[in-house]
């Protein structure tokens, strides 16, 4: 049977027009753009600087705003380090929110052992920044504040904007992790304010290998990666033409086809989601119900392990993603890293009961009949499932005593 | 398709051998990891100091169920004596191996057979 | 006129062997191979893991020393970054050759910010480290040294062996940037006994935008880059899997075509030095005249400046690359940063006559006829530069005078 | 070819104007930049406070070149006081622009040409 890709926030396929469009670039116009004297460099050099308006578009960024990077993680890596260096003279104090991805996360170890204190700022049930919370924590020192523009494991859309507004006021800088959001939602940098944004095309049909970090003109960075005089400086290393070209070509046909997009993308997934809620009982949407990414369901559903779900979804053809421990730290070297996953426990998902966790991210080409392909299965799974668990034996046992 | 899992321990998952419950076992076994979640849970029938029938129910990830539905094969129709025997590692190797992340879910396993017959010599008395 | 690439010190084109390697994983196999437990990311799983081996191959590592970066400039910045933080407590001393890359050199100023002395290691008129210098600079509390195992621009092949067996005994961590030579010459990380190598495919007919740093088994490092949990927790960041493909098939590529494109380019390289020497007065070759990179030929012409000459060689259908402070700094924002080149400086040619720096680089694919058409028209090209120079004009007259 | 040098740039450099010397020059000026290694000189034939003829010698880069090139052209039978008026940025304009980089060579002509009058006036007495 053919696959059904539910798994956009992993990552998704190259656009065939984007491939077309990078593979010049590899062979034939493979020169060094730091060649500018000779002809093999010039192309490539114009090819850069193209991609990059394009990208500026995509945000509403100016050309010279963005830098390149090999991933969200690397931009993510930029941003906080490199905003908290170059501008350590304000302040040692840096917020994240409770929910941001492991390339936020994991860098608090480093920026301690840089001399910088990390806090974290709480979300509510939904995910959604609790700005009570970041008014008291914004004390003075704090020099830099992080918080995603979407969470990719539960869909919320993050109030970026007025995160910004109030932080703009006290004078703090704000980077947003947009990972999750440009090109695939409508972006502005200068309507949402911020001072900072990661932009990843591998989650918008542009290759792997490839993303950027935005930065507003007179915010000051440090590099960590020194060497040549790529990217302004900020960021050395002889450039991936062929990623930067596609990357270039899947901002622009994102902005051509947004509304298409998100159109088709917002029908898909509601009708997954009313599909489900009516289908299978027990089961509890994660994330804002509102305010979220379009075509972006995610769920946990009582009595039934996340991994296991996944498995027999993936075995009945459907790809989806789970925040289940098992699943997520699947690759470990050991068991010690078997937590369930922080952006659940965040949103007050029980830990042992959140390991139902399942995330359906569906993309420009997914369509309706997979959708009700997805909601004929999912229903015979989880009562399978459901019968070999010893948990739902119990409740069922104690659900008849308490109904006699 | 390659995976982290082997072939028998997708088999396992896919089709659980011995999958259910005894309503009246005579030794009864749970455990559960908390910090991931699997629960276990073996019933035991077992007659002249043998085990005569098994069954499980798990809550849990693939590794999970494939460790405890591959425990209930491998103690069928052993003694008490041979199934007290019976460690992780002869079930991870008889499942082809698990990866590293993985292998507390044949503890686990072990820990339930473990349990059901400590019950079953409780009630015995 | 067909172009005649003699760049290859700059980049290479990708062999299309390789891109054929890397097309199946844009559209088709795009998974994120952190996504074990769906179909899609086994493939691409499965794709990372075989060409990690290649690449370990060709270097004579083994699988798990090899971890993926961005690019050779982000390998030598992990290498020296996370050798110096990882082992700390060893001491706070640094040193690099006088003649290491950009991609070293440029790490100096923030390496004091973490708190470490960098000092510079001196090297002969051929590029050659000095070993009484580095002898005597290797103090107690030196805890890491830098010493590239070729350079680029002029050729020369570092004594990496010996020195790698001097800091073993003084308990002193290795790294050597192996980007001019990896994949190009045969390479034993465990002959060299080296403890860190950067390797940079696009410097043999790899795709740009992905690199490795070996990783000798038990050396200490830490991240620089954090998030997720690829690269054995040493490198975050979805993987770049086409890049990787292509890594590993052009390693292969390598180490199977090794002796034939070595014998070819020692053959192309000795005509070109040769004619160069018999056609050119006042020619001078630079780095070292029999322990250098094979195919590459370097030197500087008095009264001649470099930039024009590369300029006319290119309007002449002809790639090289120059030190000339001119033709380097081309994308400088300002004349600032107009300097001779650090490494010609620091083979002893004064600064203000090596204006005329030019480096041939010969590739797999190059020819004889080739090299003999730019032995044809460089003469003239000299001559012409040389009419129009008043320093040409005066040393003729200087000459006549003393010829008298 | 798409490059960091106009077309402008190109055609001086490739064919530059008014090279050579001048034997019996009325005013000879040569500057030179250490930093980068540019050294040029200029030839100036006057007659009645007018440049009649003017050449140039240079040693340096593509921008260099032209930037020298191009001002021969600017000043050729223009009075010394016209001349004294050329500034580098009409130089670089004239050249249809120059990079950030390169903007000192424009500087360094306008240079040699003063040099080459202060020459001149001086030679004169
Ligand atoms: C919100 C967010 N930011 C950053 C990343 C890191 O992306 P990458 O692994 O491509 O570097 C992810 C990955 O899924 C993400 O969801
Ligand atoms: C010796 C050496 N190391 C590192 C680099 C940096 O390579 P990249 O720009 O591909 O990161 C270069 C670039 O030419 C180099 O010559």
């Amino acid at each position: 049977m053919k696959r059904i890709y539910f798994d956009h926030s992993a990552t998704t396929p190259v656009d065939n027009r984007v491939l077309d469009a990078m593979l010049p670039y590899f062979a034939e116009q493979f020169g060094n753009p730091s060649s500018v004297l000779i002809e093999e460099g010039g192309i490539p050099h114009k090819a850069v600087d193209e991609a990059r308006e394009k990208i500026a578009r995509l945000v509403g960024a100016e050309k010279d705003e963005i830098i390149f990077t090999a991933s969200a993680t690397e931009a993510n890596n930029l941003a906080i380090k490199g905003l908290a260096l170059a501008n350590r003279d304000k302040g040692k104090r840096i917020l994240f929110s409770d929910i941001e991805h492991f390339s936020i996360m994991n860098q608090a170890d480093f920026m301690r052992i840089l001399g910088f204190e990390i806090d974290f700022v709480r979300v509510d049930n939904y995910g959604v920044l609790d700005m009570e919370d970041l008014k008291k924590k914004v004390t003075d020192g704090t020099v830099l504040v992080s918080v995603m523009h979407a969470n990719l494991e539960i869909g919320t859309i993050e109030p970026v904007k007025e995160i910004a507004s109030f932080l703009k006021e006290r004078g703090v800088i704000f980077h947003s992790d947009g990972a999750g959001t440009s090109g695939r939602i409508p972006v502005s940098v200068n309507d949402l304010g911020i001072d900072t944004m990661t932009i990843s095309p591998h989650q918008f049909y542009g290759p792997k290998g490839i993303a950027a970090l935005y930065l507003r003109k007179d915010v000051r960075l440090a590099s960590i990666i020194q060497g040549g005089f790529q990217e302004m400086g900020y960021r050395a290393g002889t450039e991936n033409i062929p990623g930067i070209v596609g990357f270039g070509e899947a901002a622009r046909l994102a902005m051509e086809e947004m509304d298409e997009r998100v159109q088709k993308l917002t029908m898909l997934g509601r009708r997954l989601w009313d599909g489900l809620a009516s289908s299978i009982d027990y089961l509890h949407f994660t994330g804002h119900p509102k305010q979220r990414l379009p075509g972006h369901v995610s769920f946990w559903i009582e009595f039934v392990e996340g991994e296991s779900l996944l498995l027999w979804l993936n075995l009945n053809s459907i790809a989806s993603a789970s925040g289940s421990a098992c699943a997520s730290n699947m690759m470990a070297v050991d068991e010690t890293g078997l937590k369930a996953s922080h952006v659940l426990t965040a949103v007050g998902v029980p830990p042992e009961i959140c390991h139902g966790s399942i995330t359906f991210s569906l993309g420009k080409d997914n369509t309706m009949d997979e959708v009700e392909h997805l909601l004929s299965v999912i229903p015979g799974i989880v009562k399978r499932l459901r019968d070999m668990s010893p948990l739902y034996a119990s409740f069922k046992q104690q659900q008849k005593e308490h109904d006699k | 398709m390659p995976g982290p899992y082997s072939d028998k321990v997708m088999d396992h998952f896919m089709n659980p051998r011995n999958m259910g419950e005894i309503e009246d076992a005579d030794g009864v076994g749970e455990v559960g990891n908390p910090a991931c979640g699997d629960v276990m849970k073996l019933f035991l029938k077992i007659e002249n100091d043998r085990i005569v029938d098994v069954k499980f129910k798990t809550f849990g990830c693939g590794a999970a169920i494939a460790s405890s539905s591959m425990t209930t094969e491998l103690i069928k129709g052993k003694t008490i004596d041979e199934a007290l025997k019976l460690s992780n590692q002869a079930v991870a190797e008889a499942l082809g191996g698990l990866p590293p992340a993985k292998e507390h879910c044949s503890v686990l396993a072990e820990d339930a057979l473990k349990a059901a017959l400590e019950d079953y010599k409780k009630k015995k008395g």
